[in-house]
């Protein structure tokens, strides 16, 4: 089993005519991922690594059957991509690109939630899930099939963990990136509940970094609601601090964002705090994870 | 991109918020001229961008011209916290009957923006927000519905303020977040708003960072940004696309990814002191690490580069030779170990290989590492 | 019985220390009106006509357990005000002034639809059930108590038709403006479906006017669902052509908001067209009204 | 408040959407001017604010020097319609490949914006709505969600068209429709908005109607709105803050409410003719009926004046007091009735009967209008 990624799942590619996505989609294919589809508005008819191209998603989803969709589209047309596949039907989105103003991400994240659109990023890797397919841009050299989920705020760091694990011989259910920005359409929390409902996921890898308050409130979760066993890596120890630009937030927050505040909150709440991620390897032993 | 007080007072003042009478001066004899304008006594500015300039002696007062020469001469060419003071802004000096805290900025959590506002302004506000946090009051404003007044007002209730307060609050609440609105703000806050002796209010500081992402389609004249980065390294990473910090160790670093270069810097901390920070971000050619090479290498006393880059959406093989590149045509002899993994990874370990690249192909950056103290020990 | 004010119906004034709020406040207590309460920022603690008035909606409410809110506040801050009054939980508002721009009234109309809210206008002289009550500016004298409903886009033409009546002793049940302007909070098929809901309305006459398509919608909701009498009066029919300013607006209805165009939608769905407002009276008389 | 073509052609060309080159003339000889900076032929178009100008001769084409000189003088200084012809706009002419409709408004029932565009442009729009409405495609805006490209792609796939069209159009929907939310305006429309040759398009005419409601919080530089009505009398009633309109009878009209002021014409239209419709809005005072009354005694060869006012939100006795004063001041000899109602009726009568004005009590106007026909009689 895997979260949010199944054997069902029937993957359009947006922007998939430009260089990344024609690249990637060429990676999701190898992988075994269903790319049914790809849109270019204006390209319609054409095809990409034998995949039809549309004008519209519209129509993308009506012809293939499309369920899910992954974005490579340049950040200044997003907002209007996004809302567009919304309207078009599709549950699953992965923004991968980076850049996208703030003000936009808001108002994806209130639409997608008011439609009930499970989506991930911006800045984000995507989601994998070993053996099954991948929507976005992670490594399949990586990753192996198993029964660890992987959820990272970093793209690269997911593969570092996952790659990790590989190497000791356990492998993941679903590695999913949640996005690198101030603003993501996903809260931590989110991804955690349908790890911990997942019957194919034994244990969770929360990969966190300095900033915000995404860890802290998943502390929340994770001390209500969690029984799988829960590992936490926080990048950032040694980071400069940041050059400090208001209160509001930290007012806001209640809290600063430290690795050490979101350390202490994740001990609180029996998560495993990783202070290097290579310990992630004898967590994984003394679970006796696959 | 965060702006300058005096520039975000410009703005503020546009919009309808009242701000002190004040000039922005590069010179003494400027400085000397704009305060014989206002009239003594003179607030004396430090545009520097960075917090805790009023603790770090930053903010000064003078109550005549020969004291003005000397504050202004003394911070002028100064250094508040590692930041050059180039500019000073001269502004009025506001009798306080109270100060005030606002500041608006987005909820990463919620997704959405938020309006934060205490009677008690001031540098302690964030210990007043633990300590006393009846004296903050903070409201979520939906992207979709938009601000509107009685939003202010139900909030500046809240706070048990009379009427008189609340009008006058409610007004720079509404034309500060048009701004942020308008500039696709991060944060705009002001703090501390002052409370007159008459009663009106005054912003006698200003805080606005513009979301990077928004810039090109704000419609503002600023200087470029990258400009106003004051570190000649950082700005030169500004200028070829990545994210550099500089510090003070001597082990260089490019990740492609931040997570990544943050947690390469947290395992290099342990042992050794990394020289910075550079993020190259998802566009990786050849081009651009033979340019990340240049940059790094411009960095005094280095001792060893650690390269760690993933190849999924950066076609790290590409990335490769443009590291080759530039050691051949600049004969670097200082250790270098890179870990590169993901697609095309063993072609990558070739082209590393054939530059005298010490390669790592385990996946932790642990090992990596400890290769790379092996070559180059302790500083 | 009547439409929308009733004996439980608690109202508070908004912009009732303004001239004409405090000389309304007057004739709705003398109509034996429950006003309660009044607002005007800033004057808080005062009282107008006997009745308290608060800095707040909200503060007015739990004071005064008011449920019905009428307006008298100057156009540019008719928005704000609504919204508050509406997030103070108030269910029926009266919004009396004219004058305020099109953009804002799409945004109150939508919010109180949202939000399950009853709103008349604007540029409506309200809502007077005779013998109950009444809120706005509906001069007394010319209403009288009985079974008639009347609902006018005018309100002075919604005087005259009640002044017809009650000097031929047919008394009205409730009558409603529901507004003079482009877009009004409220249709005039909603306003018709409560009176054919109201036991206590035998009949009901639609006072329209040229232009718009309120009475062609409303002729659509008459034929499908109306079992009670209805009498129409289209003004407007020796207006002179307004001088067209684009066809979209034409292109969207259909229709291009005649009089008898009007005229012949309203017949077709079985009301009764009134070439004059005096023909009210004949009408009333073959119909038994009281 | 509609703007004349040449206006919203600016408008519209500063944002962004492609526009004719083109100049306003007031003479013959600046006509000449213009045309020789774009070259011939050229598009002579009268500037007057009323539809179907075209047929009405207001639209020609110039095709030498010497044409061009005989058509402006013709169209200056002539009435279009009735209007003044004080300005013509001096225009390229495209070459036409395809005539396009597009159109904003508010749609008054769902309450809400609403884009309407067609495949078939031109001045017979309302007819190609009736007998082709696959031809047409709307599209209604959530104010709160807003407007974003993808929705005029789709409204625009609706029509069947190439995706190049679709491409180009949208662009200047999304134009079209920040400017429809800046100026608050109750029309934009384009028609035609023409295909070129090469597949641009262009907007060869501008409608633009600004919401007068929003007029003061609307930022643009134009002659004030008074100025802009041509008919003298209506202007007076602008300035006076009433509706005038003028009409082609002998009966003058006071009265208080849009609807009854419509049911009086109506009524007196049937066996006379209104000389004007008068609506004084919710602001009756003693001077503003007094200058309504000397409003709509400059109008030429009036017989009578009928006065329908209710006391609801006016106090009509205070309107009495300024009727009697004009009656009294200017020894006013035509007949006058005055049907006025609602609070303070009686004390009102009595005023109106102090200056001999004859009273009608009934609630009827029809009563009150027999009374005038038995006052006056046929024209």
């Amino acid at each position: 089993m895997s979260i949010l990624i199944n054997d069902s799942t029937r993957v359009i590619v947006q922007g998939i005519t430009g260089r990344i996505g024609s690249a990637q989609t060429h990676w999701m294919l190898e992988y075994g991922t269903k790319v049914v589809g790809g849109v270019t508005p204006g390209k319609g008819g054409s095809s990409v690594e034998g995949v039809p191209v549309f004008d519209s998603v519209n129509e993308a989803v009506k012809e293939t059957g499309a369920n899910a969709s992954v974005f490579f589209v340049p950040a200044a047309f997003v907002l209007d991509a996004f809302l567009e596949t919304i309207d078009a039907g599709v549950k699953l989105i992965v923004i991968v690109p980076e850049h996208i103003p703030v003000k936009d991400v808001v108002k994806m994240r209130s639409y997608a939630i008011e439609k009930g659109v499970f989506a991930l990023g911006p800045t984000t890797p995507g989601i994998l899930a070993p053996g099954k397919g991948k929507m976005g841009i992670m490594p399949a050299s990586m990753f192996a099939p198993g029964r660890v989920g992987i959820i990272s705020r970093s793209g690269t760091l997911s593969y570092e963990f996952a790659g990790i694990l590989s190497e000791n011989h356990v492998g993941q259910s679903t590695v999913v990136g949640m996005g690198a920005d101030p603003v993501v359409l996903r809260n931590l929390a989110d991804i955690l509940e349908l790890f911990e409902e997942d019957e194919g996921t034994d244990a969770v890898i929360v990969v966190g970094e300095v900033g915000g308050e995404q860890e802290e409130k998943a502390a929340g979760f994770i001390s209500r609601r969690m029984k799988k066993p829960v590992a936490a890596y926080i990048a950032g120890k040694h980071s400069p601090q940041g050059k400090r630009m208001g209160h509001a937030g930290a007012i806001v927050r209640g809290t600063s964002g430290t690795v050490q505040g979101k350390h202490e909150a994740l001990r609180a709440a029996g998560a495993e705090v990783l202070e290097s991620p290579i310990h992630v390897a004898q967590w994984a032993k003394k679970y006796n994870l696959k | 991109m965060r702006l300058h007080e005096y520039e975000a007072l410009d703005i503020f003042e546009q919009n309808g918020i009242p701000v002190p009478r004040r000039g922005i001066a590069g010179t003494m004899h400027e400085a000397l001229h704009i305060a014989g304008e206002i009239g003594y006594p003179v607030m004396l500015k430090a545009q520097v961008l960075v917090g805790g300039r009023g603790l770090a002696g930053g903010i000064r007062t003078a109550s005549t011209p020969d004291e003005l020469k000397e504050v202004a001469d003394s911070l002028l060419g100064s250094d508040i916290k590692g930041l050059p003071v180039r500019k000073i802004l001269v502004c009025e000096k506001a009798e306080i009957a109270q100060e005030l805290y606002l500041g608006i900025t987005i909820d990463g959590y919620s997704g959405k923006p938020v309006i934060v506002v205490s009677t008690e302004g001031g540098v302690l506000i964030e210990e007043t927000a633990r300590t006393s946090p009846e004296k903050i009051a903070a409201i979520h404003i939906d992207p979709n519905f938009g601000y509107y007044p009685y939003l202010a007002r139900s909030l500046l209730r809240m706070l048990g303020l009379k009427q008189q307060l609340i009008t006058a609050w409610s007004d720079v609440i509404g034309q500060l977040y048009n701004i942020a609105l308008r500039y696709e703000s991060l944060i705009a806050e002001i703090n501390p708003l002052v409370v007159l002796p008459n009663g009106g209010l005054l912003a006698v500081d200003a805080v606005l960072e513009v979301d990077d992402s928004a810039l090109s389609r704000i419609r503002f004249t600023l200087p470029d940004r990258v400009d106003r980065i004051e570190n000649p390294l950082e700005r030169r990473g500004r200028a070829i696309g990545v994210t550099y910090v500089d510090l003070d160790g001597d082990i260089g670093i490019i990740s492609s990814g931040a997570g990544l270069g943050m947690a390469s810097m947290d395992i290099i901390g342990e042992k050794m002191k990394p020289a910075n920070f550079l993020e190259t971000g998802g566009g990786i050619t050849a081009d651009l690490l033979y340019r990340c090479m240049d940059l790094i290498m411009m960095k005094q006393g280095l001792r060893a580069i650690f390269i760690n880059v993933y190849g999924g959406i950066n076609p790290i093989h590409e990335g490769a030779k443009g590291v080759i590149r530039y050691i051949q045509e600049h004969n670097v002899k200082i250790p270098i170990v890179a870990k590169a993994l993901g697609n095309r990874q063993e072609e990558t370990w070739e082209i590393f290989r054939s530059g005298g690249v010490h390669v790592v192909t385990e996946a932790a950056t642990e090992k990596a590492i400890d290769k790379l103290y092996e070559l180059v020990g302790p500083a």
